[in-house]
């Protein structure tokens, strides 16, 4: 273990220490300093402490990254607190913006080490990315509060989060609606009938050789097109949306299913053929396993596309709810905070829905080769 | 010259006619200005452009940006252009529908993105619930087009007098088979299109200069609009970027468009407060779901037209 | 001979087959779905017609729901060919410039899609916290915020094509991020091995092995991306319904109920998205042919 | 099933040809291919690479049709042969399919044949301890080493208890010192149950100590340029190969060889 | 560099342990290993799969650190040995690059030595002729067989002229004829040369007709069994192994080896 000192702490640590003699915004009295600002000043001399200690040790390990998470989360209580302290930021306050910038340091350092620990998963598919998340929202939150951005052009995660508790009926019925009713079906009636399809046609060349360059034609529409129409056929409500999705959805699992199932090797068909094995034999056992990765891969793309089908659809005519209609209405009314509640919770659900396909996948396809260590 | 930005609420139309005739015909020129007009669209809310400083000027209805003024964007009106509201519902003869009381049980289809209010307070006023665990009527957010009527999926639509209507008769229903209810004639009418400025604008002298040369150059734009309908559909369908807009649909909207800017004895463009107390009166007699709820105060003002008929 | 083989293994005949099938379905389905109109309808005064007339009438409707291939292709003819292609009318115009932010936002794309690659590849920190958030990032409903992207960089001043790329950038970074990061990680052991044992610098170790191997991989996603980024370019053309491109075609169309003109641009936006990712196919072909690809 | 005393050949191959058909010139892979293989004999088949030996056991399994000549099997067709599933084959690499444990691939062709469970068990069982790998059923395949995943596919063949047994370049993968163990293995095996085995390789003192006769194979076009009879003792051991006998053996295989080889593969 | 002369040996290793550390138990793979190699001279390395011959290569290339111990090469740190391109390494596989023409890949190391693009490329046609592949600069490694590639990638580690080549199973994925002669004309290189070699093979008699001396090891955790030299004339042709001389010495590491070896591989 080197003892040079880790230049990014003691960058983080002169910045912390230059902040703290620099304005941090204005206000009737004139400028405003840390040294004003209540108690977050205890939580910045911490970090300073913190960031002084990495500086000059290099510890590493685990422990040394949750202490420098610790000094992060001590630090940033103090922009936050100005950010509601009703001053002028923006260009007023440069030693808000250098602890901010201090605080990426420390956090990058932070994120380092944690990312560098022996493997464990719960460290490194969890708490890495959780902690890089709320960074990310974190920096949001106060970029947005710093430079008083409008609220009717980008609202901060803390107003965000606060409608979606103020409007979890709405938000909750919205999902019902858009994800248990038209995605789920719309997924399900896709992917299958893709499938089924491609069960169907793959014991016929002449049919795959002309559906296939059709399936590029059709995945070349943009889907934005069809939802009209869709609508126009299958009426307002969630039905409509189901069109869209299994025109969205379709041929990604054909072409997959159908490139999974040719996807054998030789010798592993000829060793079926040597036992006079019968198609349907050679499929369950040899062909449908060897497609599963292909079938998971499709369905992965497929997750996110009829989320996207689904609320695209909507946008062309609905039954008055659904997280579609929420976010074309609600961009009227100038409620902005309630179309990005809208969108996280798309964005929540889609990422559950592509994660627990993730560990389907896993758990179906554990012996593929990029599973194993 | 100065340089100003109009952000219109909708696609290039004859609803917008004034302002490219102003445009194409001069009169903003001589009034030493270099104006950008932006079409919106079906997902352009002017309010949110105006906020981020993307335009100086904007075109909206009056519940729209009163509602806006309630969410934080100190939106305050300059210039009414429109006297009447064109809005109405258009139902099928042969759903049965003779009257708004038999709406009870009905599909209706609105527009939503700050379209819905008037509607919204015509039921309430009808004692109609929209929604809720049992809602009276059935609401469809309606699409861009009048195809629910036509394929039966809703009883009535909005309509514009100058464009949806238009295109329910197009597809060969005779109006004979048609119904409308026309807000004007309901009692809940509100003020359509309206230059709308933002209050930071509105106290930088300069701005309010040039606004109110600009609101001076529109309002002969549409008396030249008006007084020569032909040449004014041309130069909308020029101004046009799609090219998709047609001579006879655009000529009949020119006519209907007309209608609703004249009679305006004090120039076109002037408020009359009376009209917008009685579209503030019906924005807040919604009970169940009020689009407003106090109101408004400074949402107005007359310094802008007023230094624009003094020249 | 052998042209007798190739027709009948190749493409050609099935292609032509199932288009046949299709073009029959749709004629059917023409029928289907424009007869209830046609009946309460243009037939509203002529309760005698025969079903001669109403094939006819449906296949000919200037609003129907569903219009016969003949009339797209009609459209399709008119708006193309006849027509100055400079012409706002021009579908041939609207197609162009959906092109140009297309490919504008796939450039894009590729320059981030590829930078985020490399950053994960070369930095852990990067790959564990990162890649799971650019994942994330997909499942946002682009179209959605898609109007507050053009609404904001409107307002600083962007306005034209550089905001739909962009969105169409948002689409396609992420096909080509993962393509190259799979790329990026291709070369085996043994290739890192083999610069090791020559004590290689990384920039060399870069250039020389890991961009070269990825480049199968890149090709690959760019196809994949490509298509996405016109699927972008027209969503991003789609809130600004009044201005230019296909998708300003389809809104335009679908507003004013011109059935035919959305499927004209539907069709137009196939054919568009079909030449792209040939091309791209063109651009692979080479340049793997020039690194040796197997034929 | 004891001796090579059957009236018919168990494999009888006259004047074989078979083409290739390519995108761009058809490749002749063998050409005027004649051999006659009595049941319970083992024959070898070594020859450069290319020449076409996997060529001609793929033409014995039917997985791949002559283009000219005539062949039996059992004294029937090819095709019949595979249908009445008669051999039992072994590719040059495992084939294991990696989704099933070790026993499940082993009694993968139990299932497709119908075979009831308990039975298929038991199988499994005998034929794993034939091999050495009692304790590793519930292992999936790339849970073991190559040489061990070799043993599984060895196994497996077996398992079916086929009266031929097609062997393509088994031990190729495997170093020296488990490749003897394998082949000592193998020949005892061979002398247990006499079936008839055709076997591919590379190495001719592998060949030289399993086999009846070496089928000595010349580069593409694939022919056969000599056979060689073996006589070693029937009980031999590793230990043979530093015999003179086998020395003499193992030289007239590599002169034939060297014969027909154009040394710039 | 013609005589083993040099005061400084060319590998000095002593007391050399490895631990690879896994994600469950952690694997000991050479344990307490002595070796002096002279400069100039042939060493091969023979010993069951996975003894640790491709790790203690890599320990002398420096592509893995040693746990305990210590190595010197040409009497620096492997470290600086590699960091001064000391030597060539041949692994088991061709390891070229497909997408670059074999004249590219033979002067991928000069590139990244930085020299001169006529240098570069005079230097490709004289070891591609060496290994007898002229005309095939333009080829890309697929339109290549694969005892070519191989020779390829011997032309490469050669072509930088390094006083000490690795060459892991360098032949072993050829056939017999053609890594045969592929050993002779190894041979007469490096008496041409007298480079130092440090050769791993799976097959006795190829590291017989090859070495100097023939380190024997044994199975995990890879130690030293035996050291054997070999004094076979130095003009020795392949015809050298039927010869009474060499059998004993092959006789001799075959012993070694079976003593060592488990036979589970
Ligand atoms: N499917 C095929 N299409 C075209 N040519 C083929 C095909 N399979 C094999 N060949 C050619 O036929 C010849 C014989 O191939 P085969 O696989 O039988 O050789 P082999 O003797 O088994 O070689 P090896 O020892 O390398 O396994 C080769 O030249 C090969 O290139
Ligand atoms: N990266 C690694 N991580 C863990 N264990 C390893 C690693 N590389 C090799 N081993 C183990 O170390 C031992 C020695 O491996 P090594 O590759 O040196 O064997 P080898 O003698 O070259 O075998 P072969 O003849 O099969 O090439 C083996 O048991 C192997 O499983
Ligand atoms: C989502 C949505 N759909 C349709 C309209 C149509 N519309 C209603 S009023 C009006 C005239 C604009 O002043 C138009 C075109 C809309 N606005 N928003
Ligand atoms: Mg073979
Ligand atoms: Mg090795």
């Amino acid at each position: 273990m080197s003892r040079r000192p880790d230049w990014l702490c003691a960058l983080a640590l002169v910045l912390l220490l230059a902040a703290l003699v620099l304005p941090v915004g204005r206000d009737e009295a004139g400028a405003a300093y840390w040294s004003g600002q209540g108690p977050v000043i205890i939580g910045l001399a911490a970090a300073c402490v913190l960031a002084g200690w990495a500086a000059l040790t290099r510890p590493q390990g685990l422990a040394a990254g949750l202490t420098l998470a610790v000094a992060v989360v001590l630090g940033a209580a103090g922009p936050l607190a100005l950010l509601g302290a009703g001053l002028t930021l923006e260009t007023e306050a440069p030693g808000l913006w250098l602890v901010v910038v201090a605080l990426v340091c420390l956090t990058w350092r932070a994120l380092q080490l944690l990312a560098g620990t022996a493997p464990n998963r719960l460290v490194h598919d969890v708490l890495v990315p959780a902690l890089f998340g709320l960074w990310l929202l974190y920096l949001w939150e106060v970029v947005v509060g710093g430079f008083a951005i409008p609220r009717v052009l980008l609202p901060g995660p803390s107003q965000i989060g606060r409608v979606i508790a103020a409007s979890a009926d709405v938000l909750a019925q919205d999902f019902r609606q858009t994800f248990l009713k038209s995605v789920l079906t719309g997924f399900a009636l896709g992917s299958g009938s893709g499938f089924l399809v491609a069960i169907l046609i793959d014991r016929s060349p002449f049919l795959q050789r002309g559906l296939l360059p059709l399936g590029a034609l059709v995945s070349a529409i943009p889907i934005v097109g069809i939802a009209p129409i869709m609508v126009m056929w299958f009426g307002f409500d969630w039905q409509s949306k189901v069109a869209v999705i299994v025109v969205m959805t379709f041929f990604p699992m054909l072409v997959n299913a159908l490139a999974g199932l040719h996807a054998a090797g030789d010798m592993e068909r000829d060793l079926m053929r040597s036992y006079a094995a019968s198609y349907w034999q050679t499929l369950l056992r040899l062909r449908l396993p060897n497609a599963l990765p292909f079938i998971f891969n499709a369905l992965k793309i497929n997750s996110t596309l009829s989320l996207i089908g689904a609320i695209v659809a909507e946008f062309f005519g609905t039954p008055i709810l659904g997280m579609g209609f929420r976010i074309s209405t609600e961009v009227g009314r100038m409620n902005i905070e309630m179309v990005w509640a809208t969108i996280a919770v798309a964005a929540v659900a889609g990422s559950l829905f592509y994660a627990v396909l993730a560990l389907g996948e896993r758990a179906l396809t554990f012996w593929h080769p990029s599973y194993r260590q | 010259q100065d340089k100003l930005t109009l952000q219109l609420k909708w696609v290039t139309q004859a609803q917008f006619a004034g302002y490219y005739v102003a445009k194409d015909k001069g009169f903003y020129k001589d009034e030493k200005l270099d104006v950008t007009i932006k079409p919106g669209g079906p997902d352009i809310a002017p309010p949110q452009v105006a906020a981020g400083g993307g335009a100086d000027v904007i075109i909206d209805w009056m519940p729209a940006a009163l509602a806006s003024r309630e969410k934080g964007v100190p939106l305050v009106n300059i210039a009414q252009i429109y006297k009447r509201s064109g809005m109405m519902l258009t139902c099928r003869k042969d759903s049965g529908i003779k009257t708004p009381a038999d709406f009870k049980g009905r599909t209706l289809g609105v527009w939503f993105a700050g379209n819905e209010y008037p509607f919204l307070s015509w039921m309430d006023k009808l004692g109609l619930k929209t929604s809720g665990a049992n809602p009276d009527i059935k609401v469809l957010k309606q699409g861009f087009n009048v195809d629910p009527l036509l394929q039966k999926q809703a009883d009535c639509i909005s309509t514009m007098t100058y464009n949806e209507y238009w295109q329910v008769i197009d597809a060969g229903i005779k109006p004979d088979q048609l119904l409308v209810f026309k807000y004007e004639d309901q009692g809940v009418a509100t003020l359509e299109d309206g230059f709308y400025t933002t209050e930071a604008k509105l106290k930088d002298p300069a701005m309010a200069d040039r606004l109110a040369r600009f609101v001076r150059a529109t309002a002969k734009g549409w008396d030249y609009a008006v007084k020569n309908q032909a040449e004014a559909v041309k130069i909308v369908l020029n101004n046009d970027a799609t090219g998709a807009q047609k001579a006879n649909h655009q000529t009949r909207m020119m006519s209907e468009v007309a209608k609703l800017v004249a009679d305006q004895p004090k120039g076109i463009g002037y408020l009359e407060p009376a009209d917008y107390e009685r579209t503030v009166a019906t924005l807040l007699g919604g009970k169940s779901d009020p689009v407003i709820t106090k109101k408004p105060v400074g949402a107005w003002t007359h310094q802008i037209i007023d230094a624009a008929m003094k020249k | 001979m052998t042209l007798l083989r190739s027709w009948r293994e190749g493409y050609a005949l099935p292609l032509a087959t199932v288009l046949l099938v299709l073009l029959v379905i749709w004629y059917a389905a023409a029928v289907w779905l424009n007869a209830p109109q046609v009946i309460s309808i243009v037939f509203s005064d002529k309760p005698d017609w025969t079903l001669r007339e109403l094939v006819d009438a449906t296949w000919s409707m200037e609003r129907p729901v569903l219009p016969a291939p003949h009339q797209v292709a009609i459209e399709l003819y008119e708006s193309v060919f006849e027509q100055e292609i400079t012409s706002r009318r021009s579908l041939a115009y609207h197609t162009l410039v959906t092109a140009s932010s297309t490919v504008l936002g796939f450039a894009l794309g590729i320059v981030l899609g590829v930078l985020l690659a490399v950053g994960i590849v070369h930095v852990r920190t990067l790959d564990r916290s990162l890649l799971p958030w650019i994942i994330a990032s997909q499942t946002i409903p682009i179209l959605a915020i898609a109007p507050m992207i053009i609404v904001v960089l409107g307002n600083a001043g962007f306005t034209g094509l550089l905001p739909k790329a962009i969105i169409s950038m948002y689409l396609c970074f992420f096909p080509v991020a993962i393509g190259m990061i799979k790329g990026l990680r291709s070369p085996d052991p043994l290739q890192l091995d083999l610069m090791r044992t020559y004590s290689a610098s990384p920039a060399q170790v870069f250039w020389k092995l890991h961009s070269p191997a990825s480049v199968p991989f890149l090709f690959a996603s760019l196809k994949v991306a490509i298509g996405i980024s016109l699927v972008g370019a027209i969503v991003g053309e789609l809130p600004t319904g009044g201005q230019e491109g296909i998708g300003a075609r389809l809104l335009s169309g679908s507003y004013y109920g011109q059935t035919v003109q959305i499927w004209a641009a539907l069709v137009m936006a196939a054919l568009l998205g079909m030449v792209l990712v040939a091309l791209v196919g063109l651009a692979e072909r080479l340049t793997l042919q020039r690194m040796g690809a197997r034929p | 099933m004891t001796a090579p005393d059957a009236r018919t050949a168990a494999i009888d191959i006259r004047k074989l040809s078979l083409t290739y058909h390519t995108a761009d010139a058809p490749v002749l892979a063998l050409s005027d291919v004649d051999l006659r293989v009595q049941r319970g004999e083992f024959v070898s088949f070594i020859g450069p690479s290319g020449c076409g030996k996997t060529t001609l056991m793929r033409v014995i399994a039917n997985l791949v049709e002559p283009t000219d000549g005539s062949i039996t099997v059992n004294g029937m067709s090819p095709e019949q042969a595979r249908l009445q599933r008669a051999y039992g084959y072994v590719f040059q690499a495992p084939a294991l399919y990696p989704w099933r444990t070790v026993r499940r691939n082993l009694t993968l062709p139990l299932e497709i044949m119908g075979m009831a469970k308990a039975e298929r068990r038991a199988r499994a069982e005998k034929y794993l301890a034939l091999v050495g790998l009692q304790g590793f059923e519930n292992k999936f395949p790339w849970q073991l080493s190559g040489g061990m995943q070799q043993r599984v596919s060895i196994a497996r063949a077996l398992g079916f208890e086929p009266d031929l047994l097609l062997m393509d370049e088994p031990f190729g993968a495997l170093d020296e010192i488990t490749r003897d163990h394998l082949n000592e293995h193998l020949l005892r095996l061979w002398e247990r149950t006499r079936v008839t085995v055709i076997f591919v390789t590379h190495s001719i003192s592998e060949a030289v100590f399993l086999s009846n006769r070496i089928v000595v194979m010349s580069p593409r076009p694939g022919r056969i340029l000599e056979v060689i009879d073996s006589d070693l003792p029937p009980d031999r051991t590793l230990d043979v190969r530093e015999t003179a006998a086998f020395l003499k053996i193992a030289h007239r295989v590599r002169v034939a060889l060297r014969a027909g080889h154009s040394y710039d593969d």
